[in-house]
């Protein structure tokens, strides 16, 4: 590959400076004319029948403009795959916050008090809250007794349990003889994992603000991460045609997966449609925390039939992934959190079972790193088991069993762009892996480890892209891949700059508005800088391919002798001949005497498809089951409190191949953010529930972590290892999710470094912690 | 008798009770489009020579412009954003004014179909002379009043079949 | 009183005073002396405060005084009260009949929308020299009412202009309008030039005779816009009064009009317009009003 | 959240049975209880207000007798919704009776109460201390009024305790 | 019932109205259209609304609107005069402290009253003074490394 | 509902207007607790009175052996008092713990023993130095030691017309040292339990000792049997500690067990009082 110029560099961010500057459009700040303020009244009861809603007397309040149920939507359900949720309650509740009564009134407070004057009589039915009692043959409820009349998506469709009434879909991997390996095996190694309920807790709650036009069109402003995912769900929940429904997207105050769904947006095109004025609808803190979709819990068992040399034979994994009352995209994180097992180590006999099982909690859905979280955490615990067991060093042991290059993993794929080895040895430098430990002070003891992370990105899947040229050589490039603090806009920016040969800032980047930007699926699974990335790259080409037609004539030179540079075409190896943008496509300016007399706009456009094999439902075979993976791996130093369980994150090393990396700086903002979150998902975070209702819904009680908890720049690295993928733009993959992933492990590792226990659980609170540390001493 | 520099003053507007606090110095115009967010009501002129800003108060078609807030105790006030009903349908002023082309800029729309309103609901059988006598408050710069004074004959037409 | 330049949208602040009686209005009108204004409809004082053409520290309201909004024959007396809008005017049988030239004033008055609101007092208290509504009313002899804290006065409406914007009234409240019911066989009409129907007058004028054995028995001639204040053409009516009724005098009497006019040149019109177009004006309502006496 | 406690009344097991089967007696103890209505058999409407220092906040309640046993067990579901608060309540009570002697018993009581909404949302941390003390109160009234009703000679104008 | 509130914003003097229980966030935000402070919790715990009045950072969502009368008070909005960035904002550019940005004003409000009162701190100080402002994107690393450079810069 | 607000600006204005509403009206000074509730509308006053304005409320002074400090004053200012700091470091340094900068810039000492969290990191301080509070109202002033000041679950003995004027310090004369500790998941949390030590030591030893138990149950406890204890150890340099108390006061926590809150309550004990001993002892 020729020199790049700015593919490789890191450009200071597209959206920087108004973002420091407080000038950077979020919804949460949008306040419209005429606008009125949306609450709605949400369920009590984690699983209850609807017997009666009185609304009559908030309906006199002064100031409440219009009040919205499920009578007056669609009776039509919507969905990520599987269509089974309502907008608002219809005749059922299934968890505490389900949205039952929207109203809208001239002020937020007029709409509060509404809430309070309205009358909804439930009958309570049993909760169930237990994914593994949830899925028993005979649960205490049934939650959704519908469910085989539900439709869904044909993509992936779902499997259902004949035995199992509460499980919505049911992922197999089948690779291998399990029985034959398990017969093989030295030893055979058995264990349960669990992980907690977490939020993504995005500083920008969800909001959306809608606006009904008069010719019943609809324009809605919404904090989103997959805006035509959204337009989507929006019309079919709303039973609209696709073209009336615009949906704006700026700038998204975070995502990291919670942001896919329609919690916010159905609600407010109700209610605007219904008062025919706009309606700003705002979750509060604690409705995000309610409402909004969450990291499903998980419950875990993975057997493992090992040699005695450390050789894995044989590994059969059963995931149970805690749903919530509605799949959302935990229907396809259920198929999907299955690649945690997939993509780092070899296996040659492999079975998974992967369970979404509805219970009756917030709903599980998309939650960075898609399910390879919980199904990684348990993995790789499980490794530091068996080295345990075989009295292996855990690094070792991974060596040992890592894919290669090549190589066919159980899914059935080749493996490409595997740095999983570099990123390991990487982080065993960095972290001091074999240096000897820092002195312990009083009950405080130090420790280190180190753990893995792989994380796929979807497929099939597509982004397009627009390139408009113009004619003092900017190049404007639209997309709809959304801007939620990834530096998607920075990077694919970039991209066409590259293509084009120009500075960074001669790049315009339209964004996130469904008249105008073109189909994406969104920014999930990491896809972004690939896919649109991708389509960026070929929407470049098919803009100089008419702009090379064009300078043909007037340079005299074939178009495939032409390259472009700073606004101007060249004939290759003569930079004596060239001819600027603008004196190709100029449009009229009167003016300035050029009229054109055709072909004044010059418009590139491309559609990049990730295409995925068929997949066998019964074994989860194929040769292209996802887009790619990442890898990776993460070294923590930790000190544990003997006497308390306190654990605390001194030092944090990542390194993980995302490709090429196309703004390196961006890509270690992702790396450092991965290692924030994990620290939170792996000793702080998790929601807290009784009967069903959230005990914490606030950041008083639910503890992220502060600037106190993760360490500072002198302790925090992350390293950046280019294993370019052949499909990729420039070679590059993603990153987002990756980090995240791999954190728990390693401070699980670490601890026992420091203290001598294995937690199975995350989070690892200082009480887990505490009580392993009794048991150990017992 | 106190000097007041603001009050809170309560206006029913479309049917909605306000209770804006509202400057001496506020007129009725600002009022709607900056405090209530009413901007189908527009700023021309805000002289009362333009007729943009025309609202209704107590049925009564009156430049928001040159009337001050504080005056507007207890009033009620009809604007544009009134006309159409909650189920989106539109008015029949409104429709005629789609239906006969009346529309161009569509700055000058509201004010003159406000006047159209205070107009017929007084006299719902118009002459051409009166119709336009009525909007003769009302400034449109495209349109030469023409098709203004045929959509406002369509109006009443369908007022009076109704 | 012009607009200074610097046009702003928006009225310096100011205090207002809300009376809801006569009796409040008053007391705030002697409490608030200095820097004060009162405002009925506002279509005038509204623009002028917007252009900081006045300032008024104070500002009392008397849009609360709703016994003033009337319109009633007492004795041979039409009384019209102060805060009577305009549009009641236009749309009033007792007006048209008693009061033609006032009614036909009331047509061309500015707008629809400014009819509705603006109030007859206001326009003479505005004490516009082309206040529409004026000249009819000093033809008829109208005479007004002015209250303060210490009582009434009633003057006749002549002499209540002390200029352009100016007048009498210091503290006082103008309440009511006292016309005289005219007996007899008379005609009156009135008429302005401007650019068009809604705008302000290049010349107004209004007229009334009476007539008396196909002669003159009365005539009242009254211009606006032509001088510093309203003004009465007493020339013209000298020159007619017990004349025979014939165009010749009519058209003599008609050019005497510039004696009792001082006009300048504006932004509406030019000094040897107002005075050609006066002249023509005059004889077209003369003529006008003898019509309409003789029907 | 589950609440456990119990408490032993020198009373026999009958005569523990006739006060707490009553809801107005039972209604007399809940701390903060202001009204109790009899709707019809078994459901009987409360207004209960809870007050943690200046934070009040009223419910209005639901009850419904479930399950009886007598003389031994009476299980109690109590839904209730905040009067201008948007909080909600649910509340499953059973008070199991166990006769220790001829003239002594064991009221063994076990709540499990469930609150959400706003009050919910402050922070369960405020929630859960609070009602553990409530339910403290509720049981030392409880047994005082078995008691009392049991044992009325011990009372005379109100204060004064004879002694025989 | 309102009462007349006079807030200083960035220089500017504003005479307002409000109501008791209105905080000064929402006031900022909502009367004053200042929506560089950002509403993210309501309960004090995630900074996003961190403004400096009388030259101490305070959580605006904390406050009565009216206790802010007759106060100075400095928003993201008024942190560059005259078109030039305040240094930390530059950092913050600079050191790609930045990613979704919701967080990025009341970070800076933060960054900016510590350097007021520190101007040479330490990494360690640095993490103290910011723990009051959550960020869920950048795990702090980037925003301490900004504050750190940003004090350099005022330094020299 | 219409909410009527106020600004004193001196002590007796403020009580005159309690004296006036009584039960209908709230104070707030800071406000960095009330403010939730206000907004939850879970308090809903119909007098409001913003405290922040009293000029004379806000002060640290040493007078007659004893710190004052102004009810008013906010964290931040005791916390970078050089007063505070000389005369008391060990409290100084406990600020820094206590929410955020931010949150300490404006909140005020007398509105976090007022709202009386048992969580609080000031009360279980304030007991083991046996800090007294005057209480004023309209007529009267009294002065009651903390410990007796803090009756429960956020309440005190304050009545409706009363409010808090200023926290005294006695300054001990002896060799003597203070410590506390509080366990909380993030540094500025709440607490899950906490300990505060006093301790006075002679030359037989320790002489005085004050420990209260925090966090744990409906307020911040004083253990004076554990006290009893310490009375007289140390004198050969090792304290026995035995920091066991009734586990009966300890509450229900959503997020940790009761029985968690006694075994790190017990390792807080024992930290904050080998702490205070080893403090005194370099006094």
């Amino acid at each position: 590959m020729s020199e790049l110029n700015v593919v490789g560099k890191s450009v200071k961010r597209y959206d920087a400076l108004e973002k420091v500057t407080g000038k950077a459009p979020f919804v949460y700040d949008m306040f419209l004319p005429d606008m009125l303020w949306a609450k709605v009244l949400r369920s009590p009861y984690p699983h209850a029948k609807i017997i009666k809603i009185d609304t009559t007397e908030a309906e006199k309040l002064p100031g409440v403009v219009g009040i919205l149920t499920a009578a007056d939507l669609p009776k039509t359900n919507h969905g990520a795959g599987l269509i089974d949720e309502p907008t608002m309650a219809i005749d059922r509740v299934r968890f505490v916050g389900e949205p039952v009564v929207a109203v809208a009134a001239e002020s937020e407070d007029i709409a509060q008090e509404a809430l309070t004057l309205i009358d909804v009589e439930y009958e309570e039915l049993p909760g169930v809250f237990d994914p593994e009692i949830a899925m028993q043959t005979n649960p205490p409820s049934i939650i959704h007794p519908d469910l085989r009349s539900y439709s869904f998506s044909p993509v992936v469709p779902p499997a259902f349990d004949d035995d199992k009434p509460n499980v919505y879909n049911h992922y197999k991997i089948r690779h291998g003889n399990l029985e034959a390996g398990f017969q093989q095996a030295d030893v055979v190694i058995e264990n349960r994992f669990t992980t907690a309920m977490m939020q993504h807790c995005q500083m920008e709650p969800h909001v959306a603000v809608a606006r009904a036009e008069v010719n019943g069109d609809i324009t809605v402003w919404t904090s989103a991460q997959t805006i035509y995912g959204i337009k989507q769900m929006l019309c079919d929940a709303l039973q609209m045609s696709s073209s009336k429904v615009r949906v704006i997207v700026p700038y998204v105050g975070g995502g990291y997966g919670g942001k896919v769904e329609i919690k916010t947006e159905a609600i407010a095109v109700g209610l605007a449609m219904k008062t025919r004025r706009p309606v700003r609808f705002a979750f509060t803190r604690e409705e995000v925390f309610t409402s909004a979709s969450v990291r499903h819990p998980s419950v875990i068992y993975v057997k493992d039939g090992v040699k005695k040399d450390g050789t894995l034979v044989a590994r059969e994994v059963k995931v149970i992934l805690n749903g919530g009352a509605y799949s959302a995209y935990g229907y396809l994180t259920v198929r999907n959190a299955s690649f945690g097992a997939v993509g780092t180590y070899k296996v040659p006999n492999f079975k998974l079972d992967s369970y979404g099982v509805y219970t009756n909690l917030p709903i599980g859905g998309a939650f960075r790193g898609f399910g390879s979280n919980q199904v990684c955490w348990a993995i790789e615990c499980q490794m530091d088991r068996i080295a345990d067991h075989l009295n292996i060093d855990p690094v070792e042991l991974r060596r040992k069993n890592l894919l290669s290059e090549g190589e066919i993993n159980v899914s059935g794929e080749t493996t490409h762009s595997y740095g999983t080895k570099e990123c390991l040895e990487k982080v065993v430098e960095e972290i001091g892996y074999n240096q000897p430990k820092g002195e312990s002070k009083g009950p405080w003891k130090r420790g280190r480890g180190i753990g893995l992370a792989n994380k796929y990105s979807i497929a099939p899947t597509s982004s397009c892209a627009i390139i408009k040229l113009h004619d003092d050589g900017y190049v404007e490039l639209r997309t709809s891949a959304d801007e939620m603090g990834q530096g998607s806009r920075t990077v694919l920016a970039q991209i066409a700059a590259e293509e084009f040969n120009v500075e960074f800032d001669k790049v315009k980047v339209v964004a996130g508005d469904t008249l105008i930007t073109p189909y994406d699926q969104g920014s999930i699974s990491s896809r972004t800088t690939y896919n649109t990335g991708n389509a960026v790259r070929l929407a470049c080409e098919d803009a100089k391919r008419q702009l090379f037609k064009q300078a043909a004539k007037k340079l005299e030179a074939p178009p495939e002798k032409l390259e472009t540079a700073n606004g101007r075409v060249f004939v290759k190896g003569s930079p004596d001949r060239s001819i600027a943008f603008g004196d190709l496509f100029i449009p009229t300016m009167f003016a300035s005497g050029k009229v054109l007399k055709q072909g004044a706009e010059l418009l590139g456009k491309a559609t990049w498809y990730q295409f995925a094999s068929a997949e066998d439902k019964e074994t989860g075979q194929g040769t292209r089951v996802v887009a790619f993976y990442i890898h990776g791996a993460t070294g923590a130093e930790v000190e544990v409190n003997e006497e308390t369980g306190e654990v605390r994150v001194i030092k944090a090393v990542s390194a993980f191949d995302m490709g090429k990396a196309i703004n390196p700086e961006l890509c270690e903002q992702q790396i450092e953010g991965g290692i924030g979150m994990g620290i939170g998902a792996a000793l702080y975070e998790e929601m807290a529930f009784d009967n069903g209702a959230v005990l914490n819904p606030n950041f008083m009680d639910y503890k992220i972590p502060t600037s106190r908890e993760i360490p500072g720049p002198s302790n925090v690295k992350s390293f950046i290892v280019e294993a370019n993928h052949p499909d990729g733009p420039f070679g590059a993959k993603g990153i987002g999710e990756g980090v995240t992933i791999s954190v728990g492990p390693a401070i699980q590792a670490a601890i026992n470094d420091a203290v001598g226990i294995r937690l199975g659980d995350m989070p690892m609170t200082r009480e887990r912690v505490f009580q392993a540390l009794s048991r150990k001493k017992a | 008798m106190e000097a007041v520099s603001s009050k809170i003053v309560n206006i029913l507007v479309n049917g909605n009770n306000y209770e804006v606090t509202v400057a001496s110095n506020d007129t009725l115009l600002t009022v709607l489009r900056d405090k209530l967010g009413l901007t189908g009501t527009k700023f021309g002129c805000g002289n009362g020579e333009c007729g943009a800003c025309t609202v209704l108060i107590d049925g009564e078609a009156v430049n928001s412009c040159l009337v001050l807030a504080l005056n507007c105790e207890g009033k009620e006030i009809q604007t544009i954003e009134g006309l159409a009903s909650s189920n989106g349908d539109l008015h029949p002023i409104q429709q005629a004014f789609v239906d006969n082309f009346a529309i161009q800029c569509g700055f000058c729309t509201p004010g003159i179909i406000m006047s159209t309103k205070s107009l017929l609901e007084k006299n719902q059988n118009p002459t051409e002379y009166e119709i336009r006598e009525a909007v003769n408050g009302n400034i449109c710069r495209c349109t030469g009043y023409e098709n203004i004074v045929k959509a406002v004959s369509a109006a009443a037409e369908t007022l009076r079949g109704k | 009183m012009s607009y200074p330049h610097v046009i702003t949208k928006t009225i310096k602040e100011f205090k207002l005073i809300s009376p809801t009686t006569i009796e409040e209005a008053l007391y705030a009108l002697n409490e608030y002396k200095t820097d004060t204004r009162i405002i009925a409809g506002g279509t005038d004082l509204v623009p002028l405060m917007k252009h900081r053409a006045v300032t008024p520290k104070y500002v009392v309201s008397i849009e609360k005084l709703k016994e003033l909004d009337y319109v009633r024959l007492v004795g041979d007396q039409l009384r019209i009260g102060a805060l009577t809008k305009i549009n009641t005017i236009k749309n009033s049988d007792v007006i048209m009949k008693n009061c033609y030239s006032l009614y036909e004033a009331s047509l061309v008055f500015a707008t629809p929308q400014i009819r509705n609101v603006a109030t007859i007092g206001g326009n003479i208290c505005r004490s516009s020299p082309s206040a529409d509504t004026v000249p009819s009313l000093l033809v008829f002899n109208a005479q007004v009412k002015l209250v303060n804290q210490k009582g009434e006065r009633i003057i006749p409406l002549e002499q209540f202009f002390t200029g352009p914007g100016l007048n009498v009234a210091d503290s006082d409240l103008l309440t009511e309008i006292i016309i005289p019911i005219e007996k007899g066989e008379y005609g009156t009409a009135f008429h302005k030039i401007s650019r068009n129907t809604s705008d302000l007058a290049k010349v107004n004028c209004a007229v009334k005779v009476s007539i008396s054995h196909e002669k003159f028995s009365d005539v009242k001639v009254a211009l606006g816009a032509v001088s510093d204040r309203p003004i009465r053409a007493k020339n013209v009516e000298k020159l007619l009064i017990d004349k025979k009724i014939n165009a010749e005098n009519i058209e003599k009497a008609s050019e005497m009009v510039i004696n009792d006019i001082n006009p300048i040149t504006d932004v509406r019109s030019t000094e040897i317009y107002r005075k050609e177009i006066s002249k023509v004006l005059v004889k077209r309502m003369l003529n006008l009003a003898v019509e309409r006496a003789q029907k | 959240m589950n609440i456990s406690t119990s408490f032993q009344t020198p009373v026999p097991i009958q005569g523990v049975w006739e006060v707490i089967f009553d809801p107005y007696n039972i209604g007399k103890t809940i701390p903060g209880c202001e009204e109790v209505e009899v709707r019809e058999d078994n459901t009987y409407l409360s207004k209960v207000t809870v007050k943690v220092a200046y934070i009040k906040a009223k419910f209005k309640l639901l009850s419904k007798i479930v399950e009886e046993e007598a003389p031994t067990r009476i299980v109690t579901y109590t839904i209730g919704e905040g009067i201008g608060l948007l909080s909600n309540v649910s509340m499953t009570t059973t008070l199991e009776l166990n006769s220790l002697s001829e003239d002594s018993t064991e009221v063994v009581i076990n709540a499990e109460l469930n609150v959400t909404g706003t009050l919910a949302n402050l922070g369960a941390r405020i929630m859960r201390a609070k009602v553990e003390g409530m339910v403290d109160d509720w049981r030392l009234s409880m047994k005082q009024l078995i008691e009392d009703i049991n044992n009325p000679l011990k009372k005379v104008s109100g204060q004064e305790t004879i002694h025989f | 019932m309102k009462y007349p509130l006079k807030l200083h914003v960035n220089q500017r003097t504003y005479n307002l109205e409000v109501y008791p229980s209105q905080n000064l966030r929402d006031v900022l935000r909502e009367e004053l259209g200042l929506t560089g402070t950002k509403e993210g919790c309501s309960t004090g715990n995630c900074g996003a609304c961190t403004v400096i009045m009388n030259g101490m950072s305070v959580k605006s969502c904390l406050i009565l609107a009216l206790q802010a009368d007759g106060k100075e008070i400095l928003t993201v909005e008024g942190l560059s005069t005259n078109g030039q960035l305040h240094p930390l904002q530059e950092s913050f550019i600079d050191k790609q402290a930045v990613q979704c940005g919701y967080c990025t004003p009341g970070m800076l409000m933060s960054a900016k009253a510590l350097l007021d009162q520190n101007p040479n701190p330490t990494e360690e100080e640095v993490r103290d003074g910011l723990h009051g402002n959550i960020c869920r994107c950048t795990g702090y690393v980037k925003i301490v490394e900004a504050v750190l450079d940003a004090a350099e810069k005022i330094g020299q | 509902m219409n909410m009527f607000y106020y600004e004193p600006k001196t002590f007796q204005e403020a009580c005159d207007l309690l004296n006036k509403y009584q039960d209908d009206a709230k104070l707030i000074a800071g406000g960095q607790s009330l403010m939730i509730l206000l907004r939850q509308k879970v308090v809903v006053p119909e007098h409001l009175i913003n405290l922040k304005n009293i000029k004379e409320g806000a002060y640290i002074k040493e007078e007659g052996g004893e710190l004052k400090i102004g009810a008013l004053t906010t964290h931040r200012q005791i916390e970078k008092s050089p007063l505070v700091r000389e005369k008391l470091p060990a409290f100084a340094e406990v600020f820094s713990g206590i929410g955020s900068v931010q949150v300490r810039n404006w909140g005020t000492i007398g509105g976090n023993l007022a709202h009386s969290d048992p969580a609080g990191d000031l009360a279980p301080i304030l007991m083991v130095l046996g800090a007294r509070v005057r209480v004023i109202s309209k007529s009267n002033s009294n002065e009651m030691p903390l410990e007796s000041f803090i009756t429960g679950y956020l309440e005190t003995k304050l009545r409706a017309s009363e409010m808090l004027q200023e926290i005294i310090i006695p300054l001990s004369k002896a060799k003597s040292g203070m410590a506390y500790e509080k366990e909380s998941v993030r540094a500025g949390d709440m607490a899950m339990a906490s300990a505060a030590a006093f301790i006075e030591i002679g030359s037989k030893g320790i002489t005085r000792a004050k420990v209260v138990v925090g966090a744990v149950g409906e307020m911040p406890i004083r253990l004076e049997n554990l006290e009893k204890e310490l009375q007289g150890q140390g004198s050969k340099g090792e304290l026995h500690i035995d920091p066991k108390f009734d586990q009966s006061i300890i509450r229900m926590d959503p997020y940790v067990s009761k029985e968690y809150k006694y075994e790190i309550s017990k390792v807080k004990l024992r930290n904050v009082i080998q702490t205070a001993f080893e403090r005194a002892k370099q006094a």
